[in-house]
């Protein structure tokens, strides 16, 4: 990543065939027959979105009274990348051995980390991933770890009862994975989750992380979470989260700090 | 194909293991009924709509007869008591049941229990008949209507309201498809009923009811007519209540289903023994009723790796097509599980692909086979994806799967945009038309990497299948051999449902079902 | 396609997976290395052309400085597609058989027209497909019309020539193929091409009609030729138009008149 | 592959054929010399630059050396004459040339005629040597860093600008291009001169310039050391300055070149006198470059239909493969084209490219050939384009082509944007990765429709070249037998640029690359 010093001004379009064309590709579908009208229709809807020079490619009959749309335009939008912002790195992440070896020193007990796939979601692959020996992408998962005592309770697991079973084992993490989010049922599971961690006392206490592809650090901020983690996440990466954590909850180690891995 | 990788001596030991590994649970499953098959049969009868606080009659009349002791005797026979004190309907049945105090009813004099059967046994015949009749008219529209070539374009909607559904199943039938499923709704399959009327909330899918089958069903034969095409509808049975959904869609003439012997067991933690036993009876209905299904042995490969885990995929083809057999249906009716998931970073997977298509179409020559395509491995990449999931459309017009269903070049993202299933369409029809008869321009090289492959896998398969035979099924699902999930004999959901049938249980239909009436 | 009596108001907006979800796909690439900040950057440009709930599906590393995006949002641009005008057809088309006997009738007299691919252009597929014996997708081409007589000069004729051997012959239509469109190199030829005909004194006298994929027939007016036609294009269609034209200027039909198969 | 469809007796009947088709072309060739050959003389012994009005020095010089009627001696000579005038430098040599009153001077005397030549064969000595040298530079760098496997992925890049052209370029290749070609100019193939330096304005392509293809090749050296693998370059040469481009391109060290004996004279009405005496000339040079050509076969069936025109494809191969093969070129470095251009709504399109691209390997073994993507058809559709694309990617793993350019999903719209180059990169990777070996996991079935139609091709091929054989090449290009372009002899662009030779003419590059000297 290019660093800014100063914040200069570095303006950015889309790059088609040219620096600086603008070009972008769109595709959709309207709900209306495929003719010349429905063609000028897509035109007029691009053009609704800024875009200039359109170009609708191809009217594809989709169904009787379905055309789908692609089409090449222009878009005159200029972002200034150096306004855009992400932490710096401060401290670097942590290799397997390193880890196990800084937790035995810092923190002189294992870590403990409960996770399941919560509600009606099945999916486990993702949680396994990052739970289970095996791990994903030949980074080890988290049961692995000497130093961390991982339980991972499956999938479809009703949210009180992980947390019961997170409490019961004073837990230091608790790991909820959403992936199924069709008309936002994450959120809505994921919310139900902070909402039953507030009964239990938890929030605030233990780690609370989410996870899944369609998951980010700021969404999961916004739930209510510590921490969100997206797709291609790494076990290691999860790892040295919730050791950061934990000596920050244990004082050690400042609230915030930016680390290599973390999530953004 | 014949000769080709295997000989057919191995492949009829894999037959001749699968029969005895089911053996033991055909034992059980002749002993035990469930809650589910209970209710199924009372479905039959005509007991439908829902209870003042919205369960299922179904549900009300069979937990009554469980909770006072005698569901064992079957809820036919019960059914016949009720017709009997009175009942003019089977709804008044219902509420005659859910009145008396059952467990006060002794046993009716030795003639008077013959004639109750025998009644109830006509009234069995008749409710067979009828559903056949309406099966013969799907049958019907179907010759009128010829269905494409296969592979058999399918296409699931998924939208969570079945209006909403409706518009894309006609959308994707315009464009192309010749099978729509209609997604369930998430976890349908661990509710222990079957939902009622037409619905319009779901999540990842759309409540699997009689109504919306029947609203889908209607509006495909309108589509069907329309395009001079007969197009198939399929959905989902195995979970909780496998018979009963089975039953829902053979009456309203569905083409297909998914339903497999071990599912449940596998992906939804449901009890082992609750699973067998359901899977038995509704499988005799989807015979009855000349649905196809569809098994899931792609899932396998969806937890599990796929290349380390592909022998544990023909492995349970096997079985399931022994439990297929056994529960009689015939070839042309098994759609079994496969598919394309192979980590596309890893080289010669198309040889690895093509290799294990070939030995599936190797062991079931007659069977149309269900071709799923890769999930796991797609990347949000929609244009990487798209070209992933036109090897897989190769692969299906090369070894002639019956049923393909079209791989989303979106699939990484969320469930189906209409204009995805068009853009799947368009890609595999251009490669059914420009790949069709390939498999008759080549023979394969049995000293080849796709033999070899076979072979090896086949291998495997074989010691999965002694390992199943020597220490049963149970303890080879316990040690994780299928899609990698461990489950238990007792464990899962479900197991409360399983009642052991009295020495006098009562099922015409499974009687008539079973040709013992 | 649906006519709306009194132009009730019929509003559209894109069809995702539900009717009004307003999803639409976009890709496009961004001079930026491949990072979590590019992908805020490619949220952020889908933002300012008004897109909310994006979704940046794909991340892709197309080079060291350029980063591919793959992305879903929603569109909340609404049309009232029935105040899309299309022209009211009041002729049907002629068949080819019909079109003779009519040319034979009305005009008594073969209609010449002259057709190339001008400037540095070398694409004839397309004027072949209207002008040659062949035809196109089974529509039989111009010379294949015993009341035409069609003269196709080729690729690469400078527009001076082909102006010139088409006044030679009184020709009723000269027929313009551009195919090359980069950097507009099509418009510049095609202006080109009529300010020869107003220098030859031919402009308003013959039909020029303009074709290539990029042309329709908006863009042909505005650069002063009297139809354009774009892909798809069928030679029975340009046949038809012609003789509308010719018509025209006989003063045997009101200019203006549309008729099925006109360009659009 | 040997004995695959057709005996190895009747493909050496198609190459005795060849050889006696162009049998009188080579004796034009022999007799005539061209103003583009004399020019490429003079640039090889370091005439660079433009005159004061932009056009370059080499044409100036030999336009001059044909208006005194001259030239038929060999621009060498005149060259020598220079020299022995006493000019320090070619620029000097031009100069004086340019200066004198040419028809005046007469023969020297036959001992200094005689040290003429000899010096100027000296000299030429040693460009050839540096030639050689510039080369052995580029064989070291693709040692040092070798190629991928082959097929070889080709992109295009076509900014117009170099600049913008090396950007892309690079990009291309860190996304994994193995070949990049700059598409020329619009057009440029008329120009009668090659435009000169560095130029950042062109449509549809970049023009092909000496400066630029320095520029090119060194920003692509630079990134072979980054990615540690060899990127290769290519241009394209046919046109009215065939064996101009090709000194360029061999000078800079270029690894490929579009050259075609036959091209400019049906796509571009390059008279055909003047393309087969440039195109001896142009390959006698990539002969001695190392540089692999690529002709042009696969443009015939964007004219015509390429179901119905398959056998002009291969007739021309091998009318090509014998101009090259007489020119010097080895069998490596013949990339001859062809392509996936059949209709895709025709039935068992994939069954009929793979029999095509099958026949072609058959017929030229040793050929790296290069495979061209679908282009004619392609839809705007960018989705479906993309699945057509990687049917041809199929293909060209499947039968092993050495040269394989990338299909654009845009290919109907617009020159490829950067993301078009991408997305089919990572498309053809997948390819090559997944069917890598394919061939030799079958045997082609020869009764299957593959084998039937490749006979069928073969037998129209040489039906075809028995009569390019009979009435000779001339007749049958009039007749529009390849491509559906009709040429006339003495037709088209250039011919004034054709001069015979005199007795006496002198040029000591082609006696050196002849083996002559
Ligand atoms: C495998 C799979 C299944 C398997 C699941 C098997 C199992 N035991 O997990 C089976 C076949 C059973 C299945 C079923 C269904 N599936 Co499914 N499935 C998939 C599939 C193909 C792959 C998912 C996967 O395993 N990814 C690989 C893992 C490693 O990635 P991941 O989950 O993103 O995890 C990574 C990160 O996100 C992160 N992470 C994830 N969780 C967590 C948690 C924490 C705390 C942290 C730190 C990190 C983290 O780390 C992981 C490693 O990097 C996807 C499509 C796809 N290609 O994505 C559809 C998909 C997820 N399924 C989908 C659907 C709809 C279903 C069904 C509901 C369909 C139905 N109605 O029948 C059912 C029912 C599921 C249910 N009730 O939940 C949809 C979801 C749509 C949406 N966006 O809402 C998808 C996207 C397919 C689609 N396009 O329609 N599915
Ligand atoms: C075939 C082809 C060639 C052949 C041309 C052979 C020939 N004799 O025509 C060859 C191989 C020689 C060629 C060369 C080049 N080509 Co070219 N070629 C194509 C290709 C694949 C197909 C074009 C075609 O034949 N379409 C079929 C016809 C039937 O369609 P059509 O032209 O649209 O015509 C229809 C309508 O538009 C209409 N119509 C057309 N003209 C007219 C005129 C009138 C009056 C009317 C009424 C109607 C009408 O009716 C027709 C029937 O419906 C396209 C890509 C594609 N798939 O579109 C690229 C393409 C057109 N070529 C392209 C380029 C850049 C070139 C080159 C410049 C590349 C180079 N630098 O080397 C060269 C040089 C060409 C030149 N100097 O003009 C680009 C143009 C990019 C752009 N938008 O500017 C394209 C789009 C490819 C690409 N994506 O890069 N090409
Ligand atoms: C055999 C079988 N049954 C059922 C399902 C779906 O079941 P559920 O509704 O439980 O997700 C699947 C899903 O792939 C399946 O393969
Ligand atoms: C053999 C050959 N030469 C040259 C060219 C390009 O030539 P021009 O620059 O004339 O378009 C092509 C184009 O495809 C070709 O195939």
């Amino acid at each position: 990543m290019t660093t800014h010093p100063g914040r200069e001004k570095h303006f950015i379009r889309a790059y088609g065939d040219r620096r600086d064309d603008g070009v972008i590709q769109l595709s959709f579908t309207l709900p209306v027959t495929a003719s010349e009208k429905a063609k000028e229709a897509a035109k007029l809807f691009c053009q609704k979105l800024g875009l200039t020079d359109v170009k609708v490619a191809a009217i594809e009959r989709a169904a009787e009274h379905y055309t789908f749309f692609v089409v090449y335009a222009k878009a005159n939008v200029v972002l200034d990348y150096a306004e855009i912002d992400t932490p710096e790195i401060v401290i670097k992440k942590k290799s397997f051995d390193e880890l196990n070896a800084f937790i035995e020193q810092e923190i002189a007990r294992r870590v403990v980390v409960f996770g399941a796939c919560t509600g009606t979601d099945t999916h486990t692959v993702g949680i396994d991933a990052i739970l289970n020996m095996k791990g994903f992408a030949g980074d080890y998962g988290l049961e692995r770890y000497p130093w961390f005592e991982a339980y991972n309770l499956g999938s479809q697991v009703p949210n009180a009862e992980l947390l019961r079973r997170a409490k019961e084992k004073n837990a230091d993490a608790v790991l909820v994975s959403q992936v199924v989010t069709q008309r936002d049922v994450h959120k809505d599971n994921s919310r139900a989750f902070i909402d039953e961690a507030k009964k239990q006392g938890v929030h605030g206490k233990m780690t609370l992380l989410l996870g899944g592809p369609r998951v980010d650090h700021k969404l999961a901020l916004e739930l209510g979470f510590d921490a969100g983690f997206g797709p291609g996440t790494k076990p290691s990466d999860v790892a040295n989260f919730v050791v950061h954590q934990v000596l920050q909850r244990m004082g050690k180690e400042q609230k915030g700090t930016a680390f290599e891995g973390a999530p953004t | 194909m014949s000769g080709l990788f295997v000989t057919d001596d191995q492949i009829a030991h894999a037959r001749t293991l699968a029969r005895e590994i089911t053996d033991p649970i055909f034992d059980l499953i002749a002993k035990n009924t469930t809650v589910s098959v209970e209710r199924t049969v009372l479905r039959w009868f005509g007991v439908d709509g829902v209870g003042n606080l919205g369960a299922p009659l179904v549900n009300l009349m069979v937990d009554r007869l469980q909770a006072a002791g005698v569901l064992n005797k079957g809820a036919a026979y019960w059914y016949g008591r009720a017709l009997r004190m009175g009942a003019s309907s089977p709804l008044d049945a219902v509420e005659r049941l859910t009145a008396a105090p059952l467990s006060t009813l002794g046993p009716l004099p030795p003639e008077d229990e013959a004639k109750l059967r025998d009644e109830v046994r006509a009234e069995a015949r008749a409710m067979v008949q009828e559903l056949k009749d309406r099966v013969a008219r799907r049958d019907d529209l179907k010759r009128e209507f010829p269905m494409a070539q296969a592979p058999h374009k399918y296409l699931i909607v998924a939208t969570g309201n079945i209006f909403d559904d409706v518009d894309q199943a006609r959308a994707a039938a315009q464009a192309g498809a010749d099978v729509i499923a209609v997604i369930r709704s998430t976890a349908q399959s661990l509710l222990d009923y079957v939902p009622h009327g037409a619905t319009t909330e779901g999540y990842g899918g759309t409540y699997a009811t009689q109504e919306n089958f029947r609203i889908m069903r209607e509006a495909l034969d309108d589509e069907s007519r329309r395009l001079k095409r007969y197009v198939q509808l399929t959905n989902y049975s195995s979970g909780l209540c496998m018979s009963e959904i089975a039953f829902c869609a053979a009456w309203e003439r569905l083409d297909m289903l998914l339903n497999d012997a071990m599912y449940g067991i596998l992906f939804r933690d449901i009890n082992m023994r609750r699973t067998f036993i359901d899977q038995y009876f509704s499988r005799r209905i989807c015979a009855m009723a000349g649905i196809i299904i569809n098994t899931g042995e792609d899932n396998y490969i969806t937890t599990a790796d796929a290349y380390d885990a592909a022998h544990t995929v023909i492995a349970s083809q096997f079985i399931n097509e022994c439990f297929a057999h056994r529960a009689g249906l015939k070839d042309w009716q098994l759609g079994l599980g496969h598919s394309y998931e192979i980590d596309p970073y890893k080289p010669e997977t198309l040889l690895l692909e093509l290799s294990q298509a070939m030995l599936v179409r190797r062991c079931f020559p007659n069977a149309p086979l269900k071709y799923m395509p890769p999930t796991k491995h797609k990347e949000t990449d929609i244009f990487f994806s798209h070209a992933y999931d036109v090897m897989a459309d190769l692969v299906a017009i090369w070894t002639r799967q019956g049923i393909q269903l079209l791989g989303m070049m979106t699939e990484a993202m969320h469930t189906p945009l209409l204009a995805d299933r068009y853009v799947a369409l368009k890609s595999a029809s251009y490669l059914h038309r420009a790949a069709r008869g390939i498999d008759e321009e080549f023979v394969v090289r049995e000293d080849g990497k796709i033999a070899n492959r076979a072979r090896f896998v086949f291998g495997e398969a074989m010691e999965l299948l002694e390992e199943c035979h020597k220490d049963g099924m149970v303890a080879a699902i316990g040690r994780g051999r299928f899609g990698d999930v461990k489950r238990e004999e007792t464990g899962g959901k479900g197991l409360d449902g399983v009642v052991e049938k009295a020495p006098e249980y009562f099922n015409p239909f499974l009687e008539l079902m079973e040709g013992r009436a």
